[in-house]
């Protein structure tokens, strides 16, 4: 049995926290922030290491699994296949940018910085685990498990009205989990009627053919709490109110590390444990996904509040996410799972660098600021950057995933592809005009009263490694893409689905283009 | 001789005590109706003793009215008690354990 | 069974006078016939031993208790019979009606089949029987009970006490406080005389004569002068003439 | 040698397959074309303050470098035999999903051969003559580094050899002229312009992504090889829509009918942005996409009248704008519309006109950077007025401008020698051999581009002395008036590349043969006309403009038609009305629905939770005969249900 790599992916963060939670009160800050940001690092090393040593096209890897309640059925099981490792990369990337940017925005909650290091810490512990977890019990524990520390980020860290977000936050998301849990129950009764007795383990799930009705329900019963965690149009509201109270490496954290299991769920258990299910309901959830794409870039576009803003870019990024899952083709689904990486990068930097701008001016309405690029022009172009790759421009990596979202979509039926193309437009607008509003222009009189401060060197170094990966992604997303494209490939033979050939058939070898 | 006879007759005992309980307004009728309900059971437990012919209707009725007789006594020394403190015996005026 | 249907009738009658009766008292004296009429049944139902406790403890002792907490709580309290709760008792009659009519009709169709009768049981007597059962196989309920008697009296005890307020005053106090009052209030010091004590009359509403002839008022209780039934010293003195005719006149 | 594949279809002329080899020798270094001009934006975008001193000789050096290799590259190609001019260098794969490879490839054949000595050529010139006009702006660092983004984002488009690597250098080139647009950010206006070209190009996109959607879709792959291989078996319906969709996507860019609006807003822009960006080169991305995609277009018979409807809209607004402009780069981007909406209008007359396009494409280039580097230099001189009704008599003062732009001037004319006139004739001609309306109108617009060009030139140079108090124009120095100069040279001689039609034959493996139309009134006449109708205009233009004293201020008492024009015949009314103000309403309306509706419901359960909640508390009244009713009438409820399952 080789190293448990996951697990102590998964438990060194989670330990630490906890000795950082019970740590003598007499320790400094800068100690507790050094040790997060140290624990984060190594996290980060195992990480890069582990996707060294992963074989592309080697399936589940680095799984563990050992027996944990034998009535239920239930294992600890570790394992990740392509999706599963790009999203724990992305876990293990984002959590030290994130403790390096909000250096000091944990010292005036209410638990102090070690309170706010030891949660985000526990956080990506529990964050990796979710996705790494290859047995449905075990990914419900984690699932819910994540809610917590957010919950005491939000609720200790942040703006005015953060306990009532807090609250928000959690009900919205516990609703979800009841309903998942209810799923979650049928599974069981489902696998225990099976031959080989209950068991939650995915391998044995996937081949558990379930009777359509039946399959529907558990399907609806994990859509929905996936539909709620990956904010879709009507259960999308809590999103805006916790960016908009928590601090900005909350957000990130939030929305581009947990939002993302609404994402990965669907991929990893709707489409494989449900084909029929998931078939079935193609057409319903490809309607939401345009829809909520429309619908937040225009809630975007109205909203004044930088945070507000970048959260419903968010619903709109995510319903391109899931309009590429439910398109069921190959195309669609490399884009989405392309997608759920880039979204997690663009987005973090762009709260990270708005977070230093309200930090700066005290407020976050955009209204209230004008003329920063001529003040602050390594903030103003570096928050160009991030804002043009959340309008996916091509050169920077969303571009890639939003393409191969809308070929998918396209396969699927043009007109889903008409109206979320459309999204293209809305993005540039709201970008563009946040752009205009906040940084060019003189700017309100009150810029020569309290002149900004540009970056300084700390913020600049979370940042730029992002930024850098953006762009490096945008021009060579091939590693990535050969990663995540046997899981594609494996989830669609799941799910039944194959790529409708194209109308006209590539005459000769020329087909390929390229060299001779 | 038939048991029916002596069954109903404790039921209908036994409703009217209900009845009793529900309508009188004076704590000690309300604990009297309670007796008679008590009694009423007895009946009916002496009555399916004879019916099955085994004394344990009876030793259960015994065990009734042990139980009674300690009833009334904590019973009556709360009527008493509230009786002192509130200068009225109706079961109407101790309400202000509501909402 | 003829005992049975004389009595059945009566016991409902009172049963149901228990409901109406305005007075407190008269439902104790109603349920006190209920109770000696259902000792009766006992009896009828080869029960003797029953019938005695049912008429010495419960008859006897419980509803003599009620009729002295009556006796402490006042005969007239709260016997009005208007209804407070709205619609209270409409829908207690009612729900009580739906309830007896579901037990009896229940009851009526359920057949009991013959009853075995206690004959065997009874074989040596129903007390001995009674006795070797309970002291066997109850034993334990029976010591239970025990327990539960005991904490019933202690709860009523600790119920019924009442904590001294204010310190427990001395004889010395109560001397001091007589003084106090004969000086300020001119109350009567020492005790009161005592009731006229004549050759034919020495009751205790005989007021006592003062030298002047006329009665003293402090030899009387307040209570029968207020109810008036004091004799006069001229209705005595009527007496006193006529013995003494051959007196001086 | 790969003779166009003749064996189906012989009535139609099958579109000529791209079918490029891979580069060997002098070709190899093609990638460095790209690579210089992006690593020069690179190293000038992020170096700090310390490069300021260097900064713009770096810029040109790269432009200027990667001039030479596509000169030499371009005489290697020429050295070819006629069949054997398509290369092709791959650089990386892209990506892929499924069976759908793109890979980073260039493909380098005649069309884009033209284009690299365009973008490069008048590029460098640009570069240069930015370097004296930038003198004083302490951002000049930046600005460079912007044009080298541009140059190296252009050149990717026309050297990608895949509809989405072409996507990639379309969007780069949107986000430079964004950049460069919104230069100077501290101006409110040019914030506003900036974004709005962005905004309306990205409407434009749109077509392209679905249209690359659709041929994928179509095709199994989105690179020209493959698509130009198997073209002609596709349905015609669907290459009717991939057509529009293509088209959609060239308005948005080349500031065509329905997406113009924002071209004349882009001059708030510096000069020389004015003149490589919205004159020389990004506006014409628009019409290379039509003509490399030509083994669609000449295969759709209505995607081609789409597309010389659209031209024919866009060049009669074009001159009628540019006509009643009083801010000399404004009239200049008018013209600019106009000639492009020839270009498109060349483009849609399939394979008679694809190679004539190119050829008014590269003398526009040339003479449009001309005059507006000129008006930069004027503006120089009257520092930064552009209002032509402060110009006049400007002749004496600014005697080298004056000249080069009087070349400039007698080129877009189409008076003879110069490059206009070849240009702009042969697409006069192919115009009327398509069918007699196209031909007027291209007529018409020669007339009224003759029109305001010397409107232009006589407010400017002619007329009574209208300047400002204690203003002294004076002229350019060197570094300016020296591309002037080359640029004059290059529109004057731009007619050589016709010389024998060595444009066309020169454009045939890419473009396919050009099927000879003989005109009526043959090509000879048909020029005479064109000229007489040119000579009616500057008559009109003189008579209005030459022989009365010029108003310093515009009068207010116009025909309709002026003030229509004045206000860009109402584009940016419509726009606003159409979409700006619905638009804005709907978001505000979405933002009350989304805080009442979406949010109300969630808002509304917890409320209707406390309130029925707050009923349920009545129910305990305190008193105790009414719970002991409740317990009876469970008993009785309980008795009820036992006697229903019993005896059910």
């Amino acid at each position: 049995m080789s190293f448990p790599w996951l697990t102590v992916m998964l438990a060194v963060p989670v330990v630490v926290a906890l000795a950082l939670a019970f740590a003598p009160k007499s320790i400094s800050a800068t100690t507790v922030k050094q040790i997060a940001l140290g624990t984060s690092l190594v996290v980060l090393v195992l990480g890069i290491v582990m996707a060294i040593r992963f074989d592309n096209n080697g399936g589940m890897q680095f799984t563990e699994t050992h027996d944990w309640i034998k009535t239920f059925g239930a294992h600890y099981a570790l394992g990740v296949d392509g999706l599963g490792l790009s999203l724990v990369l992305l876990t293990v990337i984002l959590t030290p940018v994130v403790i390096l940017a909000s250096w000091n925005d944990g010292d005036e909650g209410r638990w102090g910085p070690k309170g706010f290091f030891a949660w985000i810490l526990a956080l990506e512990g529990l964050a990796v685990g979710v996705f790494a977890a290859t047995d449905v019990f075990l990914f419900y524990i984690f699932f819910e498990a994540t809610l917590i520390p957010i919950y005491f980020l939000v609720g200790g860290y942040g703006g005015p009205n953060r306990a009532k977000a807090a609250v928000k936050f959690l009900l919205y998301n516990l609703f979800g989990g009841l309903v998942m849990l209810a799923a979650v129950i049928a599974l069981y009764v489902e696998s225990a009627k099976a031959t080989s007795g209950p068991s939650y383990l995915l391998s044995d799930l996937s081949h558990l053919h379930v009777g359509t009705d039946v399959g529907r329900w558990m399907f609806l019963g994990f859509m929905v709490a996936f539909v709620v965690k990956a904010p879709l149009f009507p259960l999308h509201t809590w999103l805006a109110d916790t960016c908009e109270e928590a601090t900005p490496g909350t957000s990130v954290l939030l929305v581009s590390v947990l939002d993302k299991i609404g994402s990965f769920g669907m991929v990893r258990f709707c489409l494989v444990l449900f084909p029929e299910a998931s078939r079935w309901a193609t057409p319903a959830v490809v309607v939401l996904a345009v829809i909520s794409i429309i619908y937040g870039a225009l809630m975007a576009i109205g909203s004044d509040n930088i945070p507000r803003l970048i959260a419903y870019t968010s619903v709109s990024h995510f319903g391109f996410i899931v309009l590429g899952i439910f398109v069921l083709n190959s195309q669609g689904l490399s884009g989405a799972n392309l997608y759920m990486f880039n979204h997690g990068l663009s987005t973090a930097a762009l709260f990270l660098i708005g977070g230093f701008l309200i930090s700066r001016k005290g407020t976050a309405s955009i209204s209230r600021m004008g003329g920063i690029e001529k003040v602050a022009p390594v903030l103003a172009g570096l928050f160009l950057v991030s804002g043009l790759a959340t309008l996916s421009l091509p050169g920077l990596s969303p571009f890639i995933s939003e393409f191969l979202v809308i070929v998918g979509a396209f396969v699927y039926s043009p007109w889903a592809a008409a109206f979320a193309v459309t999204g293209i437009v809305l993005a540039a607008l709201y970008i563009l005009v946040m752009y205009q509003r906040m940084m060019t222009g003189p700017g309100p009189e009150e810029i020569a009263s309290s002149p900004i401060s540009d970056l300084n060197l700390r913020e600049i170094v979370s940042v730029v490694p992002v930024i850098a990966l953006i762009v490096l992604l945008g021009f060579f997303p091939k590693p990535l893409l050969d990663m995540l494209n046997p899981g594609v490939q494996h989830s669609l033979v799941q799910v039944g689905a194959h790529d409708p050939t194209p109308t006209v058939p590539l005459s000769g070898g020329s087909g390929e283009g390229g060299s001779k | 001789m038939s048991v029916a006879p002596f069954i109903v007759l404790s039921a209908i005992l036994f409703t009217i005590g209900c009845v009793g309980v529900l309508t009188r307004r004076n704590a000690i009728v309300v604990f009297m109706c309670v007796e008679l309900m008590l009694n009423a059971s007895n009946l009916a437990l002496v009555t399916f003793a004879r019916a099955n012919g085994n004394l344990d209707g009876q030793i259960a009725a015994f065990f009734v009215m042990v139980v009674a007789a300690a009833e009334v006594v904590v019973g009556l020394a709360i009527i008493m008690n509230i009786f002192r403190t509130r200068r009225s015996a109706s079961v109407d005026d101790a309400s202000l354990l509501k909402y | 069974m003829i005992g049975f249907w004389i009595l059945a009738p009566v016991m409902v009658a009172c049963a149901l006078g228990l409901l109406f009766a305005r007075k407190a008292v008269h439902a104790a004296l109603l349920l006190a016939v209920v109770m000696i009429s259902l000792a009766v049944l006992y009896l009828i139902q080869d029960a003797p031993f029953l019938f005695a406790v049912q008429i010495i403890v419960y008859t006897g002792a419980i509803l003599m208790l009620f009729l002295f907490a009556l006796m402490f709580v006042g005969v007239d309290a709260s016997d009005s019979v208007v209804e407070t709760i709205r619609g209270q008792r409409a829908i207690s009659t009612l729900v009580g009606l739906g309830f007896g009519l579901t037990l009896v009709v229940g009851l009526a169709q359920v057949s009991f089949g013959t009853a075995f009768g206690l004959g065997a049981a009874n074989k040596q007597g129903n007390v001995p029987a009674i006795a070797k059962i309970l002291f066997t196989r109850y034993v334990f309920a029976f010591e239970v009970t025990s327990a539960l008697l005991i904490t019933a009296a202690v709860g009523a005890m600790v119920l019924a006490h009442r904590e001294l307020l204010t310190p427990k005053r001395t004889q010395a106090d109560l001397a001091a406080q007589r003084l106090r009052d004969y000086a300020e209030k001119g109350t009567h010091l020492g005790p009161l005389p005592p009731p006229g004590v004549f050759a034919r009359h020495n009751s205790v509403d005989t007021p006592a004569l003062l030298p002047d002839g006329t009665a003293a008022e402090a030899s009387i209780s307040r209570v029968l002068a207020a109810r008036g039934t004091v004799k006069s010293a001229p209705e005595i003195s009527g007496d006193i003439a006529e013995l003494t005719e051959g007196g001086e006149e | 040698m790969n003779a166009p594949a003749l064996m189906s279809a012989p009535l139609m002329h099958l579109p000529p397959v791209v079918d490029p080899s891979a580069t060997s020798g002098v070709f190899s270094l093609l990638w460095l074309v790209v690579a210089l001009p992006a690593l020069g934006a690179v190293v000038l975008l992020l170096a700090g303050k310390r490069a300021d001193a260097w900064a713009h000789l770096l810029g040109c050096a790269t432009v200027a470098i990667s001039f030479l290799i596509s000169l030499i590259l371009f005489f290697s190609l020429l050295g070819r035999g006629h069949g054997d001019r398509q290369v092709t260098q791959h650089l990386w794969t892209w990506f892929s999903a499924g069976h759908y490879t793109v890979n980073l490839d260039l493909l380098y054949d005649p069309l884009s051969a033209l284009f690299l000595l365009l973008i490069t050529g008048v590029g460098g010139i640009i570069h240069v003559y930015s370097i004296g006009y930038m003198e004083h702006d302490e951002r000049r660092r930046r600005f460079f580094g912007y044009l080298n983004l541009f140059v190296a984002a252009m050149l990717v488009l026309v050297l990608a050899s895949d509809y989405v690597g072409l996507f990639l250098g379309w969007e780069g080139v949107g986000l430079a002229s964004y950049l460069l647009i919104g230069f100077w950010q501290h101006k409110p206006s040019a914030a506003a312009a900036a974004k709005k070209a962005f905004v309306i190009n990205r409407v434009g996109d749109m077509g392209l992504f679905l249209g690359s959607a659709l041929i994928f879709v179509t095709f199994g792959s989105t690179s020209f090889a493959a698509v130009s291989a198997s073209s002609h078996q596709a349905s015609s319906g669907t290459l009717t829509v991939i057509g529009l969709l293509l088209l959609l996507g060239a308005c948005g860019k080349s500031a065509q009918f329905p997406l113009q609006t924002w071209l004349l807003d882009a001059m708030e822009g510096p000069t020389p942005v004015s003149a490589l960006i919205h004159a020389a080169t990004m506006v014409t991305a628009g019409v290379y996409l039509i003509v490399r995609s030509n083994f669609i277009f000449s295969l759709s018979e209505n995607a081609r009248t789409a597309v010389i409807v659209i031209g024919c809209i866009t060049l009669l607004m074009g001159a009628v704008i540019g006509c009643a402009k009083d801010d000399i780069k404004k009239a200049l981007a008018g013209s600019t519309m106009s000639q492009i909406g020839y270009m498109v209008l060349a483009a849609g007359l399939g394979p008679a006109g694809y190679a004539f396009a190119i050829f008014h494409l590269l003398t526009h280039g040339f003479f449009k950077a001309n005059m507006f580097l000129g008006a930069g230099s004027v503006m120089h001189g009257m520092d930064d007025d552009v209002n032509m009704r402060h110009y006049g008599a400007l002749r004496k003062a600014m005697p080298v401008t004056f000249a080069t732009f009087a070349i400039g001037y007698l080129a877009i004319l189409g008076v003879p020698p110069f490059a206009g006139f070849w240009s702009k004739d042969k697409i006069i001609e192919a115009a009327f051999g398509q069918n007699f309306v196209v031909g007027l109108c291209t007529l018409v617009g020669a007339g009224v581009t003759a029109f305001y060009m010397t409107r232009l030139m006589l407010m400017t140079f002619e007329t009574s002395k209208r300047w400002e108090k204690g203003m002294h124009p004076h002229e350019s120095p060197k570094v300016m008036t020296n591309p002037l100069k080359s640029l004059a040279t290059l529109s004057a001689l731009g007619g050589l590349f016709l010389v024998n039609g060595w444009i066309t034959t020169w454009l045939t493996p890419v473009v396919g043969e050009r099927v000879e139309h003989s005109l009526a009134v043959g090509s000879i006449g048909m020029s005479l006309i064109a000229l007489v109708v040119v000579g009616i205009g500057v008559a009109v233009a003189w008579q209005l403009v030459g022989s009365r004293p010029v108003p310093r201020v515009a009068p207010e008492n116009v025909s309709v038609f002026t003030r229509a024009a004045r206000a860009d015949l109402y584009g940016d009314a419509v726009n606003d009305e159409v979409v700006i103000k619905p638009g804005v309403a709907g978001i505000r309306g979405l933002g009350v629905f989304d805080g009442s509706v979406v949010d109300g419901i969630v808002q509304g359960l917890a409320a209707s939770l406390t309130a029925i909640s707050v009923k349920l508390r009545l129910v305990q009244n305190g008193f105790v005969r009414s719970y002991a009713l409740a317990v009876l009438a469970g008993a009785l409820i309980v008795i009820f249900a036992m006697l229903a399952v019993n005896f059910s």
